[in-house]
């Protein structure tokens, strides 16, 4: 019963001379074109856009939407990324033509209402983290990461010369996800990274190792990307500020400690937050999210400008901030996403928050206990908000690899956990539940995985079998690198 | 507790099945002394019921373009959106889903993607485009970073005042630690002049910066800058309005070699500055040092036509410290819109949008002209906007008081230009009538007829 | 990748304790409800409805979405439907909180702006049908029947007893809909059916022969559901109007002569609108529809209550009308219906319009003269907006019957026409294009078909193949009657 | 031509297959005479742009709960709907297509309607339920069609002055022409008197329907209803409050043979009186009497669990002029809505909706008969709604006034009860907040303090 004809590519179901849209006439006195701008400028025709009817453009779009997999659809475990459910009312009040009607650069006593939100927003994230200054500008986590070691950037150069130009490398652990050494590097910082103990854990002899007064900064995620809280992570901040480093907060999964520990009281200096996680986003099918980072008051100088600030009881935005690091994007930030943040945390408060964490830590625990009987899960049997388990036994006894067991998942309804990251476990399925998935859901994964672990292998190597696409050939994508549409291709 | 997914039931059989006997044991791994000892202290939940009530009201503290009318632009536009963008956009299918590392169960967020990038590349004549960065000053910066990599040139980046103030802002934050310097030059006219620009160009230049139409609403003269860019060796990027490329030769045309924009006008709200769509594309030959995803074209086992994220060897998931960016999550939903917009105005509809621009700015701009008080900052055509000047100087009342009127009636620009402290950026765009423009104007003459101590 | 876990039925989703709406603590002085309401009307436990969380309830209902096909998924050829394209701008405007948040008995000086909608919206629909007086009350075409023959009824009482009493019969084609002469049951008419000519349209002879002073009204769908226009039509109506009988136009089929002819300029006293169909509706996996009509004058007075009337700049609602029928439902009408019928109307204008008619009619011959050459049509190679082909002959060469074929075009992604209506036509398929298709779609759908009837008979009986299920078992539904959820049934 | 489905290129290609020459040509079959000459009188084509405005400016001109505060109900409230239920409602595969003629390709509106069916059935008391007619008033006149036609009585239809006069004007005009007679039992205290019924109905009595909270908002004795109707022979038709069920028993504990009801406080916004939701549940006995569509659950060729409109033989497509009603189209989408809002609901929801009704409108009530000028015109036990009378009888000043200060204070019966033309029927959900039920009252009491001198 798929629409296959609808799904054509927009530019083969092109035909000239269809209308979507029809514009008023011009009411003003119009003139030709060529008397208001300089002919060279002008095209010589306009845009080779494709020409469809309105049903057409709906039909495609609506059938094209029914061959992706989404939480509203499916559960979705993707590790590391918290596909929690998003709620209806969020979406709701973001619509609000006095949320989304708003212009950039509307006078701030026309925009009061969203200024207060906005502001009481940050006073929230301040309050998780513990981290009293805010700036809610970054567009997403990687660039809140940015920002983050911009500010400290200019901080240690604030601190004189010569800090600055010795603190020019920043640490990471092997398990850290790829924003942190690219974020680093765009920073204008040299790289290192700390080997992970076999427990997935910072190994604390590396770190010993590279800890010098070259350090600029430590990137921790905590919990990791293993989904274990790093037991020594007090011993290690207080080890990094004792050689004048900043300790990084790579907040992604903040869902497992929401007013359960607060990245200040264990040693962070600056954070960030993915609202499109840990507040519920939603994700977009890729984004938008954002990326507010939360910092210590003697960093708070160094904040990207605007500053949110309340005088008495009007809010307005702080240009004249001279230590600033300047801006890292246009105008205020991620505002649609933050207001769904706003409205996330309003509604769920302080009890919320921590009934989120205890779920959420809840779910991935009870998972992890139903699948270790079924796959090695390499580092213990208890975990945060999320757990990795390994299929390098089941590969090299079946030759069923964790991609192949994603994909026959596809089959059973499920749509894969996130598979070869972390890159420290090998054939590594990286499991995240989230607090909002009902235990039937999860034992209904369970189930799944060992049924399919117990399939004939050459079928599951074939999966998924009920798709309408199976395993594209990636590597010819790479090689013929066809980005656009050619037609006959 | 608020929203029960699992009940004080379930948790007892699942911390059985773990072999904890609490909820607290599972965090026993957190020592102690950082752990929170009381609660979070914020304001107690909402009911859906109370955040709607609570929302309208914030929501009624902030005027906006539904009930004001508004001719503020400077990089955020109010231009029509069609119903069946959001009608698209709200498919949960498509915003509740994630990057499609899964190309079975992702092939519509990726053929969309596809489409995209097809779309923009035909738009601005363009090889390929990425999937989306995060904004149009990021997607700026970005491609300052890739000519950088791409020249290797040691040397300055060459920009011009025409260029948007918060982009160069930007361009300027993620270069400051990479030891490299941004030499901006004047643009007294409103426009680059060739000249300028050549004497500020010279064989370390790694890349040469214009807006068009400027940050003024003037037309650039991009190919002369291509020309001075390339002579040079550098590469120019051209920062392009995609409406206005329903009238205006592409980038590609005149010779960029990266182009970036700012894609809220193409069916994006202006929600306040964000969430908005960074655009870039390049030259083929840049593909590899293009930052952000990309999707690419492959065929399944079975032989079937099928989409799938591609030279994923740029990113940072894959190449960590060498790759190209350090971005992850983009703007997914926001480059879908877009391309729906651009799939039903089709070639016509975005000439026709482009065109009404032209005409009702250049109306608004011959009225505001006409009064006694106001005039044009500059000569020289322009397309969409305009600088408009106070000849009394008191651009803030000016604004005001057209605000008390319902009016958003320009953005100011002395913040960014000392020397334009009188003067005001104004936006016409294809959703105001001409009696809104008039409005407009009446209110300004009346002003022009009020007498003004000085202040 | 279907999500069956989802669909199962709520009942069986349900699980005690979830949760997916808090409700604020209450603000006012609460008393034990006992005290409030007598015991003895006080349930004993609250209502057995499903206990979900929200995201079971969202992913239920999104699952069982993507198990129909839609007009914003599929080709829905539904003859007598008119499955066109809902444009989106409809959906938008109607959800205006100033036209959504309205109670139905506000003043009328705090709802003026609605009222002029729907004052300005009889006035479009007077035109289009010629006939001046409307009631916007009836929900549904049906409902439009009934209140037009039960202001027929108050009309012929209002002549006389005698009169009155005379008046008893509703003549009606037998092609005409179901609806026709059931409401004639309900207004408390008898009911005689014309036959048809082999032509298709009225047998001219068996109508004078039924035609006497007996007859109240006669309803007439026209263009018929075969899809003709009925040549005599004049004719029959100046018959019925000498005998003094009153002629009912069904306007279901409106899409073909929109701005081409005015039911009353060819005889009609009466006719109700289908606006979920020609209007765009849309149709809401069965409803909500409307059911306006327009009539004479001299009916006017006998339309119910109220009467939206405006006096200088001001509308009013009437409800002064002595001689009216009384109403037919609570309060105005079904005006979310109505306000997209506006929108439309005012979106198309008069040239719109027709081509709206002229397109739907092109499509339909343009498909007829496809299908034509794969199954006979027994009623000729013209067509108005829809036609009737016939499965009769493939069926006894064979076996393949008008469902069948019905059933397999869902496996090329085609909703099927209608089957097996009208009654007059064997093996009957009734297929309405409707102006919003492409030629692409017509040309793929007659394609299909063509490739269908090539196809292996067996495998034809036993299509749809890619459905979630395939051919119910209607006569044991029918006998085992499970019409609410049993649990291990 | 507005929107171009078909090129004038395809038009051409399919007229030539055809074998017309022109698009005229197809339409020859009419008669000259009877064909428009010039065209439809209209105004002119907006552009979804132009309605967009157009209809914002006649949105602007209603005044409306979400900016108002309401008190208005009567049969239509402002009760709280959950944006669960507009996302799924918006959901184009369910309000694109159609009745489920074509089970394969409809299990997701046949389930959800089945589901439905089940929720109206638990919650009613009842065995069945179709799957909806049009609104409450149009439900309660089929119910009494069924009652006539199952008891075959000749005889009369009994209800009670405390049923909502539109209901009773509905039933009236569905029966005028019946020759069926409605006695309508007074009830000057506002609920129906059981000795007053009781002398109504005789062994011609067909059915008996009343209210339940009744239109005052008075709470009904049913059992006793019930015991009358049921001791002569004749049917009880209940008309029930699906919310007022989170509380009261349901109409099949006390007795009903029909449960009938507005469904709009299910999920559906009050749009102004339509379309809303006709609710109709039946003892079993009774199915095969009851109009509209219902689904029925079966199997499949591979005896697979699915679900199919089923007892057709009901209805008018098959049975023509012998079934049981002529309803076609239905309210699909607001059985949907229904189905949504009490899965989202649940048994404690809905019953916490009913208790915050309960005591708002207590409180309210306690109030407004603490003022001065204003007192409660019935005594007994209401629900959500009661009635109010005003010492000074002057009920459109007073809500005129109220209105000006953004209340939409009650509903005057004067229109239905000139005996009650002193009051007014005031309606509190748990929407509103205490902060508005005491501003209500203080304008009451306001108007209370300014004495008007007499009309
Ligand atoms: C651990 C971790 N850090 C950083 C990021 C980057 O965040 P974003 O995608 O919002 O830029 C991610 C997200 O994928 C992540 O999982
Ligand atoms: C010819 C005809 N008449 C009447 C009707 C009844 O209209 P409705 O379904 O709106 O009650 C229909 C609709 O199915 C129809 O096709």
């Amino acid at each position: 019963m798929r629409n296959q004809q609808a799904t054509r590519l927009l530019f083969e179901l092109s035909h000239p001379g269809r209308r979507a849209v029809r514009l008023p006439a011009c009411d003003v006195p119009a003139a030709r074109v060529e008397d208001r701008l300089p002919e060279h400028v002008l095209a010589d025709a306009p845009p080779n856009m494709p020409e469809l009817s309105e049903p057409e453009v709906i039909r495609h779009f609506t059938n094209l939407s029914t061959l992706n997999m989404s939480v509203d659809t499916h559960f979705y475990p993707l590790g590391s990324c918290t596909m929690k459910y998003n709620p209806k009312r969020n979406e709701r009040v973001a619509a609000l033509p006095g949320m989304i009607d708003v212009h950039p650069l509307q006078p701030d006593e026309s925009v009061q209402g969203l200024l207060k939100l906005l502001y009481d927003l940050q006073a929230i994230l301040a309050e998780i983290s513990g981290l009293p200054a805010v700036s809610l500008q970054p567009a997403a986590g990687a660039q809140g990461e940015l920002t983050a070691l911009l500010t400290a950037a200019s901080y240690f150069r604030d601190l004189g010369p010569e800090e600055a130009a010795r603190r020019t490398i920043v640490l990471t652990p092997d398990s850290a996800h790829g924003t942190n050494p690219a974020s680093a590097i765009m920073a204008g910082f040299q790289f290192e990274k700390i080997d992970s103990s076999p427990a997935g854990v910072v190994d604390m002899d590396d770190f010993r190792r590279k800890l010098d007064d070259r350090i600029a900064v430590l990137m921790i995620t905590n919990p990791n990307t293993l989904g274990l809280f790093e037991p020594t992570m007090r011993e290690i901040a207080d080890a990094v500020h004792e050689k004048g480093g900043l300790v990084y907060l790579d907040g992604a999964n903040m869902n497992a400690i929401l007013g359960i520990a607060r990245p200040a009281d264990f040693g962070a200096d600056m954070q960030h937050f993915n609202p499109h996680k840990t507040f519920s986003g939603p994700h977009g099918g890729g984004g938008p999210g954002a990326g507010p980072i939360c910092v210590t008051e003697h960093l708070a100088p160094f904040l990207p400008v605007p500053v949110l600030v309340k005088d008495d009881d009007t809010y307005r935005l702080d240009y004249d901030r001279p230590k600033s690091i300047g801006r890292v994007r246009s105008f205020f930030g991620n505002v649609g996403v933050l207001v769904r943040t706003y409205a996330y945390l309003r509604t769920h408060g302080a009890e919320g928050l921590r009934s989120v964490s205890e779920n959420a830590v809840l779910n991935a625990n009870y998972l992890l206990s139903r699948v270790q009987s079924l796959l090695p899960v390499p580092q213990g049997n208890r975990c945060m908000h999320e757990f990795v388990a390994s299929a390098a036994k089941l590969k090299s006894e079946t030759n069923i690899s964790a991609m192949d067991l994603a994909k026959r998942l596809i089959d059973y309804g499920f749509h894969p956990p996130t598979v070869y990251f972390p890159l420290t476990v090998r054939e590594s399925i990286m499991v995240e539940p989230t607090e909002t998935e009902s235990k039937e859901t999860l034992d209904a994964f369970a189930d799944a995985l060992r049924q399919i672990i117990g399939e004939d292998p050459e079928m599951v190597r074939q999966a998924p079998h009920t798709t309408p696409i199976s395993r594209p050939d990636e590597v010819r994508a790479a090689r013929q690198s066809v980005v656009t549409y050619q037609s006959g291709r | 507790m608020p929203y029960v997914y699992n009940t004080p039931d379930d948790q007892r059989q699942m911390l059985q099945a773990i072999g904890a006997s609490s909820i607290e044991e599972l965090f026993a791994v957190i020592p102690e002394e950082m752990r929170i000892s009381g609660r979070l202290d914020m304001p107690p939940a909402l009911t859906e019921m109370e955040l709607d009530a609570h929302m309208k009201r914030l929501a009624s503290e902030n005027q906006h373009a539904g009930e004001a009318v508004c001719f503020l632009g400077a990089g955020s536009y109010d231009h029509f959106i069609p119903a069946a963008v959001d009608a698209i956009a709200s498919r949960s299918e498509f915003y509740t889903s994630y990057t499609p590392y899964q190309p079975e169960v992702s092939q519509g967020n990726l053929q969309a993607t596809f489409e995209y990038q097809t779309l923009v590349a035909r738009l601005t004549g363009m090889d390929v485009s990425n999937a989306s960065v995060y904004d149009g000053a990021s997607a700026a910066a970005e491609a300052v970073l890739m000519a950088i990599s791409t020249t290797s040139r040691p040397g300055h980046i060459v920009t011009a005042g025409s260029v948007h103030p918060e982009y160069r802002q930007t361009i300027a934050t993620y270069l400051r630690h990479l030891g490299k310097d941004i030499v901006t030059v004047a643009t007294p006219d409103g426009t680059l002049r060739a000249d300028s620009l050549a004497q500020a160009v010279d064989d370390q230049t790694a890349c040469v910066l214009i807006q068009q139409p400027n940050f003024f609403g003037a037309i650039e003269d991009v190919e002369t800058a291509a020309q001075i860019a390339h002579d040079a060796g550098a590469l120019l990027i051209v920062i392009f309005d995609p409406i206005s490329l329903g009238l205006l030769r592409s980038p590609g045309d005149c010779g960029a070699d990266i182009a970036v924009a700012e894609g809220q006008t193409l069916g994006t709200p202006m929600s306040y500055g964000g969430p908005y769509l960074g655009i870039m594309a390049c030259k083929k030959k840049l593909v590899r040092r293009m930052p952000g995803r990309i999707v690419g074209q492959t065929v399944d086992r079975h032989g079937r036509r099928c989409f799938t994220l591609t030279l994923q060897t740029r990113e940072q998931h894959i190449r960590r410290e060498k790759a190209t960016s350090n971005i992850c999550t983009n703007q997914g939903l926001f480059a879908l819109r877009a391309a729906v917009y651009a799939a039903l105005m089709g070639p016509e509809g975005l000439r026709g949008v482009a065109e009404l621009c032209l005409h009702k700015a250049c109306y608004a701009a011959e009225q505001i002209a006409a009064t006694e008080r106001f005039s044009l900052a500059f000569d020289g055509p322009t397309w969409r906007e305009f600088v408009v000047r106070d000849s009394q100087g008191r651009v803030d009342d000016v604004l005001t008081q057209l605000r008390s009127e319902g009016i958003l009636g320009g953005v100011p620009l002395g913040r960014w230009y000392p020397e334009l402290d009188d003067c005001f950026l104004v936006a016409v765009t294809e959703k105001r009538t001409k009696e809104q423009i008039d409005a407009l104007v009446r209110a300004l003459s009346q002003q022009s007829a009020t007498v003004v101590a000085p202040a």
